[in-house]
Formats: C-alpha cells, structure tokens, sequence
C-alpha cells in the first residue's frame, strides 16, 4: 500500500523521445507503471516502444485522450519549467520532475504559482517515486525494494537507493519511497510526505533521508513533534562537508551557519527520531 | 558563479545605483594613469574572488598619481587566501559619513528573494547577523510580484535612514533588485552603501554570485567568468561535467550520486579517516569519465587511497567495474584502491575487480575500514 | 445595521496629506468615522486637523501603534498600487481605495496577488462605503443618507447620491452603501456585496446601481437567482451609449457586444429583480 | 490611444515579430521613392484611426513605383470615415497562402489578458467572434506569470498550424506579448498574420491601443499620439479634464459624475428626446471648467437646448449655481437652459438659477421633461 503512486496510476512521460525518457519509461512500463502517453511537441500522433505508447504535441490532449492522473518530466532544464506548467494547466495533478538544474527563479515562481493550483510538483532534481510492486514514477532502481510498511522520503538519488537496498537485504519492505529532490527550492518537503505517511494506515515507520543545506530537516522535526505518532528512523548526509561549498547537490550547501548536518541531527534526535551513524545502520533501527 | 567587484558594481549602475568613478587597471602603470584622470584621492582595490581582501593589505588609499602606482604595485604583487591579485580597481576615493548594508539573497524557507538592510554597513553581514540579529531588517519579496517601494522604504524606515535620503535609497533598492532578478543572482549585495560626505548615497563596494543553472540565458554575463580566479582542479572538473569539491584528508573518493559522496565521506570519518575529496561521477558515468575523476583525485598529492563507493542500480555492477577497469588500464598509479559495489549484479562486479587485484568491500563501512587502514599505513 | 463598516471602524487614510486627503479625513471624522491615523511618507511625526490626526511614515508603523483595522487611499494613480499592497502587506483587512486612474495592468496583478491575502480591497475609483449614522469611509456625501435596512450597491459616484438622497426623500434608510468603482478590474463585485448583505440581518432589501460594460451585472444575476432570497430593486445607466466608446469610467464601455445596457437589463429581470426605468423611480419599487 | 498600423508594427518589430520590409510616407513622392527602394510590388496603406479602411479603397497594390505614385495620389486624397488621409504606409507586398488571427486583450472576468487566435484570420474578428465563436481560441494568462511557451503551442495546435511553423508562432506570440505588456496595452493584434509563398509567418497589419492611465510611464509612446487624428472637440474636452462624447441628438448635457451623466442621457431619450453628448465635468469643477463645458457643448451645431443635472453633494447647491452663472457671463448664447440641481442647499442654488432666467427642475424626470420641450420647439 502506498502514497501518491500505485496501480491506477495512469502516467504520461514529458519529453518521452529524449534519451533519458525513453529509456526510463520502458523501464517503468518493465515494472508495470501504466505509462499511457508521451508527450514532445512536434511528435504529436508517433508511438514509441514497439507501439506501445502514443505520443502527443501537448499534455492537454495527453490527459484528454488516455485520462492521465500524473507527469513525468525527462526534459532539459532549459525546458521544463515550461513543461511543469503545461502539465499543471493541463489539471495533472501529480506531477513528478526527474530535471536537474532548473534556475532557482524559476522554480521559486513557479512554487508561488502552484501553491494556489490543486497541484502537487515532486522535485525536480527527483528520482521519483516508487511504490514496489505497483508503480514507479521516475528513475529509481525498481529492483532494490520489496513492497512493506516502511515509508521512505529523500533529498538523494543513489543514497536513497543505498538504503533501500540495505532495508530489501534485510527483508524489510516499502509502502512508498518519495524522492523529494536536491534542489533548494522544490515542490514538495519533507514535511508534506510526512502529512502523507501519518495519514496512509499502511506505512508503520518512516525513514527520512536528509543532507546539509536549508532547513527541511529542522522543519521535518517541528512537523514530527507536533503531528507525528509513527516512529521516526533518520540519516542526514553532510557532516564532513566543509561550509560554503555547493556538494553536488544544488540544495546542499552551508550558508550563514544555517544548513549543518549536525544541526539537524539534533533537531530530529531532540523528537524522538533515531539518527542512524551511516546508512547501514538504518534497518537495525527500524526493528 | 562569482563576479569581481567592477563587474557587480557596473551591472548596479547599469539599473541606476549610483557607483564611484573608477576603472580597472592591470597594471600599475595603469593604475596612476587612471588615478590622473580622476583627480584627488583614489582607492586601489585587489580584485579577487576570495574574501578577507581588506584585512590582507588589498584596499590602499593613494593621494597622488604616485602614490596610488605605489600601491597598484605592492597589491598587484600580492596573493590573498592562496590567489594572485592580477587586476587592480581604482576608485575615487568618497568621504563616509556611515556605512549602510543592503542586499538581496533567496530564502529558501520561504521561496522567495528576501531583501536585507542594516545600519552597520561595511563589516561582515554574517557577523553581525550572529551577534546582533536585531540589526539586520529583512523583507520577502514575492517572487510573481516583485520588490515594491513600499517594501524598499519599510527598510528605510527600519534602519532609521534620513528621510533626506529616502527617495535616493527606494531607488538604490530597486535597482538592486532589478539587477539581482535580471541577472538571475542568487546574491547581490551592496556593502558598504556610503552616506558621503556631500550627503548622497553611493555603492562603494559591490558583490554578485549567479545562479549557474541559469547562465544559458545570459551569454553575456557567462562570458564575465574569470577563469584565472578559480582553481584549475575545480575548472577541469567542470569541464568533465564531474562535481567536486577539495578537502584535507588522505582518502580520495568517487561515488556516483552527491548524497551518496556525502555519505561515504561522513562513513570515513566515522571510521577514523580523513577523506579527501567530496567527488560525485553523476548517474551511468562510462569509462572516460570515471577516468578523468581518478585522474583528478590522483593530482591531490597528499591522497594515500583511493575509494570507490557506486550503486549499480539501472547500470549493472558488472559493467561499471569493467568500465574501471577500463579507465585504470589509462592511469598510472600504485595507490591502493578500495572498491565498493552494491546493487544489480554486484557480485560479479566485486568478482572482476578482485581479479584486476583491487580490494573489494560489501558494504560502505567494510570499505571505510579497510580504507581508513590504507591511509593509516601510508 | 451594516456591512463591512461600522462604529468600531478604525480607519487610516493613505495620503492623508494631499488636498483631497485632508479634506475627505475632516468630513470624515466631522461625520463620527474613528479616522486614528494617517500616512504619507516623509511626513511621520506630523499631526493634522488641529492635532487630532497623527501621521506616520508607513502603514506598518500606523496600523502598529493605533489597531486600525481599514484604509482609505487617497494616493495619486501612479503610487496607489503600491498604497494598497502597503495596506494589504500590513495586513489591513479592508482596503477602500477611492483613486481613479490606477493602470488596467496594475490592477490586474494586484488582484491576482490579493485573491491570495486575506483581504478585501473595495475600487480603485469608488466614492467609499457609508453605513449611516455610524461611520463613512471616502467621499460620499454623509448628510444624503438615514440608516434603515436597504443595502445599496453601485459602479457609480454621483448616481450613487442621486439614490440615496431619492431613498431620503422618500423616507427610505440604508443599511450600508458599497461603491465598488467604476474601473473594468477592481478588488470587489457586485456578487461579493450581495453575499454580505444576504448574511445581513438587518439588511432586508438590495438596491444594485450598474452600468455598460464587462459581465458583472450578468454574473450577479447568476448570484441573485442561486443565491439571493432578499428583493432586488436595480437601476443600470447608458441604454444610450453608443458603442465602442469610454462613458467617463474607464470600464464603461460596450466592446465586442459584450456589457449592453439592455443585456443587463434583461438578466436581472430574469431572475426576479425590479429594473427601474430611472433614478427617480427606485423608491416606489422598493416599497 | 490608438496606435497606427505602421506604430504598432514598429512596436512589435521590437519584439521580434516579423514584419514587411516598408516606411511611411506622406507625399506621394516620396511613396514612389520608398517603393524604388524596396523594388518589386508594394502595398500602399492609408494610416488613419477608424476600421473600415480597405472597404473604402484605403489599401492598393502597386507594381511599380509610378503605380504607387498614383496609388498614394488617390489614397492621399481620400477622407475614411470622416478623417482625412495624411499619411500612407508602404510595405513590401507579400505572397498570401493564408491568414492568421492573432490577439492579446484584457478580459474582465478572468481579471487577466487572453491571447485569442484563429485560422480565420484576415477578417473582422468581431463577426468571427459572433458567427463563428469556436473559431477563435483563447487562453487565460496569469498576469503574474505571463505567457509561457505551452500556451503559445496549444494556440497553434488548436488552429491546426502546420508543425514547421510552430517555433516561429511561438515566437511571434511571446514577442506580441511583450509588446502588449511592456507597451500598458489593451489590445495589441496581428490581423492578418500570414504564411507567405516563401513559408514564413509574417505580420501583415497590427493594431495597438494603448491604457490612457498608463501613458505616465512611457513618455515615448505618448509622443505617438497622432493629434491630427483624432476629433479637435475630443481634444479639447481633454485639456480641460472632461470627459466628452458627441452623440447625434439635440440636447446637450453638461453633468457632474459619469454614470449620472449616463442615466441622464438615458432619463433624456426615456422621455423622447435625444442626448447630444455625454458630459462628466468631474467632482469639484470650478467656474472656468463649467464655462469650457458649456463652450464645447455649444460647438455642436445640433445643439437646441442646454441641460444641467448637478448632484451637489460636499460641494453646496448654492457654490455650483454661482459657478454656472459665472461661466454664462464669459458665453454668449441664446439657447434655453434647464438646470437641475439637487443635494445639499439644493433650493438656495435653484433659487440663484432661477433668478438669473434660467428653467430649473427639482427632479432628473422634471428636468428631462422640461428639456426636451424645448427640443421640440426649436
């Protein structure tokens, strides 16, 4: 069981005859995603994947022809803040961007624009979801996790996959792993899935990734303080990096002495959450 | 992206911030041909983009012609924090009455540019944000919206500014803002904003940083990179489209995936060792690049161990440690290397690079150990 | 009895030193309007009106130190929207904007950013509100009204009077009058005040004063038929104006067939309102 | 304010749409000249104010430049709804394979632009919009956010635009954007947009009008105001702050608020007589503004008798009727005069009117009454 994403989902793919989209969605058709459509405009009316899905000229008859409920976007970065607009006037209400390297004013106008739509963005500069057995948005391994009661959300990529993997290794299954993304502007925060989890009857923990930059952490802790009753297994990556340099991630750098992992190692021990040492650590706390 | 402080100044002025007269020289032959044609006083100002410049000796007040050639001349000699000084500004000197700060940054928290203000102008803002919060005014600005006056003369009004120079500041803050969003800054700060002694405002220093995923859009000001500022370990690995970031330790790393790098740096400090590197390969890196982030990692003289840490997920194990396998066939090296593989087909994996002689490890901390122990031989 | 206005009214004006500021806040405070501050920039300290009024520099200082809960502007055009968003942004519930001349474009940023607050903004370019005998906000004569349980709601300034003093004459109270201005954008609509005076008890009927231009009577006629139980007496001014011309009020125009007199008319007359021939004849029919 | 067809695509030129190569010229001269330097056929285009202009034989064809001599000869002469020619644009003519609408405007209800566009284009929009409305297609423009790319493509697959011209469409679309925001527009069109025999998008004709209450902040587009054509009573009423529109009827009003001007028109015609004019005087108006009033309703040759419908309201009844009575003594006039004054002291002020001649009434329907008796004499 699961969050945001399961069978019924009904997904289309933005920017499906790039390379990376086309290659990610015959990889979520291979696990069983219902990818209904594609969208690149000028392509509009070819199909792709030994015909198995149609491609459209634009989200909007995308969604009225196959009655799509979310997005993925692969497209370049350039592009896709247009794209998450497209999909978000065109009524998708999930809408899952896998794009790194989106200019930070871009995304912070285009929060502002959709927080006032029914619309929820995850990422960008996410992996995506996966909800195992079910469906996967995006591009996380869909092999490194067992469906269970083990709620999962992430700043990272492949630390998130490291964790999975680990929990899978353990025999301890997945409701729904949610990458938030690395960017310092995104849609969706941790506290938001965490609303999400609390409120699913099928996820029984929750695993937190988290790394340096921002405050996502320290909110998440406020958040599991005051509305939390499910147990709390956290690891924040970032205590050797230096301050004042981007690592990697555009997210993840330490400002002004805001955004230090042990800042929020504290925040989250403070309430309660188990903070693991190093990821391997994380499926001994969950038991 | 970091600009120089002529480079920020002259965008500022471009919206209509009111800027000292002055011109950059490279030498400091040019310098008092410059300070002739200004006349009086002039400052001569490194121009690096490292901070702590002033307290280095970098900013000297010349007199004369002569005097500011002198000191072009010691500046131009200098390094500060480890960079030559190779351009000089040389600026009409302003009397200061006081020194105001005001810049505009991105609160993440709140999705939105914040425009700050302070009366302690001309010393660290971060300082003065530690020890005295209460100095510092801030106002979010709406992202769709914009600055508006009303916003510019609440700061004002804040840092009990004299009403004579409201008008002056509103505009100032405007075109601050205007420069900062046009640009696609994720700083641009003016500090110090000197009341002179004529009594008008005037930005005597000024500092950009920009928004690197945005610079497609701004040829222009993509061109103003100063390559010479930046270290040539950090330039190559852009070149490569590799992430990285230098650190003190003895243990190199690469790891495909930033929070992942992150991870096996804190994983090696748990474990007693320094790592080197933060050093992020990306996602289905092939051989070339996995070799030019070895070859970086190997130009750090003071690295005792190499570390690999990748999650095969999509990308098999078996072919990412073919692919190292290819890129060491490249490198000369006899450091030890540590190899970490997890996910699809990681034994395999695990079981050709064991066959190239390289250590293999499980998982992260296995590796860790068995690294930390390299490095603590060498 | 009222809407929106009343004795606890604490009201500041914007621009309180201009010619028409300091002669509006005298008729104002002259008719019992608790006037507690006014602001223009660079004149805080001051006092006006033989010091009964103090000024301040911004609306935050103003709204800070007095607890006004509404503001009227009296600002020139080109500074008004930035008056109003002081006052939105000062967090001002009630914002009566009596300027006119305020940019089409300005004003529809403004109102897409104000749908977001939780604010009321009544015009740009309305006479104000009065709730007679208890307080009147902007530049509607006070001495044309008496209180009495008809609400009355208008696009026009002297028409406006015209009523009311008709009402007068003829022995009829007001409720509140609302002017919400005669420009094509502007914060209020008809269908906002007759849900007001709908929820008002001591509202028992409504008067509706429109004109040419745009679709506002039409959708409240819309409003009238789904949600309104109480009578509707309505008056709509320019059956004779020609097309394609500005009737003095920048929204007063019929463009594109679109805001005849006659399609107003006959919409209002379809859901059960009585549309008075002229002026003169709305106090027979409201009795 | 009306921008002219050579103005508007100007503008729009600014913002990379594409448009023909051509000048304006205002001798037929010079047209044939301009047509010598763009070789090939032109089209000469009378510029004037009002629609209507290529039924009226306003737009030519010329294939030599001695053809547009003798075009611009005739359309030079000519008079389009009462203006005169004084100025003919000429373009380069263009190959036509099919014509495009494309528009931005305000819409009300939406409190935002909408760009609307048809294959239909080339035609009055208008009867498109009343005969054929699922034709034109629009889309709502969040006016915080602007156009986006998306919305310029759904445009063009929605009017079955062939694929390779969407790149150009899109651009054209942004670009009439901008001009219609950067320009505080309230209609900017392409009518026609055309596929020319070579395959490009190009904007035959433009339209611009332009927000009177913003043209504070664009000096320069101001300055296009093209005095000439516009009616001299509309400018007139202008410089004196009054709002002024001439109707066909026989009774000129002079009335202080714009929507009581237009109940007073309606009050007018209700009783069977016909307004001349509507006439907002304002809030306040002095003595010198009630005389310029009176002096513009009295230009209108129509005119038989004069009606005043004044609401003192802070303003005393007695002040407007010494007001009026002053003005009357700077006019000469023989016309009758009905004054309807009402609000505070209304009986003192009709008591002032009343002694100096003038019929006064006490209600709208009195007065009306009264007026156009007086109508149906003269």
């Amino acid at each position: 069981m699961s969050i945001l994403i399961n069978k019924n989902t009904r997904l289309i793919v933005q920017g499906i005859t790039g390379r990376e989209g086309i290659f990610h969605t015959s990889q979520m058709l291979g696990y069983g995603t219902q990818v209904v459509a594609g969208v690149t405009p000028g392509k509009g009316g070819e199909w792709v994947l030994d015909g198995k899905v149609p491609v459209f000229d634009t989200v909007h008859r995308a969604v009225d022809i196959t009655g799509a409920n979310a997005s993925a976007i692969f497209v370049p970065a350039r592009f896709a803040s247009d794209a998450i607009l497209e999909a978000a006037d065109a009524g998708v209400p999930l809408i899952v961007c896998i794009t790194e390297g989106i200019p930070i004013q871009d995304m912070m106008r285009l929060r502002r624009y959709l927080d006032q739509q029914e619309v929820r963005l995850v990422g960008p500069n996410s992996p995506g979801l996966l909800t195992p057995s079910e469906c996967k948005v995006g591009i996380i391994p869909g092999n490194i996790a067992e469906p269970g009661s083990i709620g999962v959300v992430s700043r990272s990529g492949t630390l998130t996959y490291e964790v999975l993997y680990a929990l899978k290794m353990e025999g301890i299954g997945v409701s729904t792993c949610v990458g938030i993304g690395g960017d310092p502007i995104n849609g969706t925060s941790f506290i938001d899935v965490l609303g999400m989890f609390e409120a699913d009857p099928h996820t029984e923990k929750v695993v937190i990734i988290g790394e340096i930059g921002g405050r996502d952490e320290e909110l998440a802790a406020e958040y599991i303080s005051d509305m939390m009753t499910k147990q709390i297994v956290a690891f924040i990556a970032g205590r050797t990096a230096p301050p004042g340099k981007r690592m990697g991630h555009a997210g993840a750098i330490v400002e002004g002495g805001t955004g230090l992992a042990v800042d929020k190692i504290n925040s989250l021990e403070a309430v309660g959450a188990a903070v693991a040492e190093h990821p391997g650590k994380i499926p001994e706390l969950l038991k | 992206m970091k600009l120089h402080e002529y480079q920020s100044k002259q965008l500022f002025s471009k919206y209509g911030v009111p800027i000292p007269r002055g011109r950059i020289a490279l030498t400091a032959h040019e310098a008092k041909s410059i300070a002739q044609e200004l006349g009086g006083r002039v400052v001569i100002k490194a121009q690096v983009l490292v901070g702590g410049r002033g307290k280095a000796g970098g900013i000297r007040l010349a007199h004369t012609p002569e005097e500011a050639e002198e000191a072009a001349t010691q500046v131009l000699g200098m390094r500060i924090n480890g960079l030559p000084v190779r351009k000089v500004l040389v600026d009409e000197a302003a009397e200061i009455r006081s020194e105001i700060y005001l810049g505009v940054t991105n609160d993440r928290a709140f999705f939105s540019p914040v425009m700050m203000a302070s009366a302690e102008g001309g010393v660290d803002i971060e300082e003065v944000a530690r020890t005295h919060p209460d100095k510092i005014v801030r106002v979010c600005i709406d992202p769709l919206l914009g600055l508006h006056e009303h916003q510019a003369r609440f700061l004002a009004v804040a840092i009990e500014l004299g009403r004579d120079h409201w008008r002056e500041f509103i505009g100032i803050a405007c075109g601050l803002y205007q420069a900062f969003i046009t640009s696609d800054a994720t700083l641009a700060e003016i500090n110090p904003l000197v009341i002179t002694g004529d009594n008008r405002l005037l930005a005597l220093d000024g500092k950009m940083v920009l928004d690197d995923n945005a610079l497609f859009r701004h040829s222009d000001l993509a061109e103003m990179r100063d390559m010479d500022e930046e270290e040539a370990i950090e330039r190559e690995a852009r070149r490569f489209g590799l992430s990285y970031v230098k650190l003190d330790g003895t243990i190199g790393c690469m790891v495909n995936g930033a929070g992942l790098a992150m991870a096996t740096m804190d994983v090696i400090k748990l474990f007693g060792g320094e790592p080197a590197n933060f050093l992020d390969i990306g996602g289905g890196a092939g051989a070339d690049k996995v070799a030019a982030a070895l070859q970086l990692i190997l130009k750090d003289p003071n690295v005792k161990v190499v570390m690999f840490n990748i999650f095969g997920g999509i990308t098999r194990c078996d072919e990412v440690a073919k692919g190292i396998l290819t890129a060491l066939d490249q490198i000369e090296t006899d450091l030890p290397m540590v190899a970490r593989l997890v996910g699809t087909n990681e034994e395999e994996g695990r079981r050709i690079l064991a066959a190239a002689d390289m250590v293999t490890a499980t998982s992260l901390a296995d590796a860790a150990e068995k690294a930390v122990a390299f490095s603590e031989k060498g």
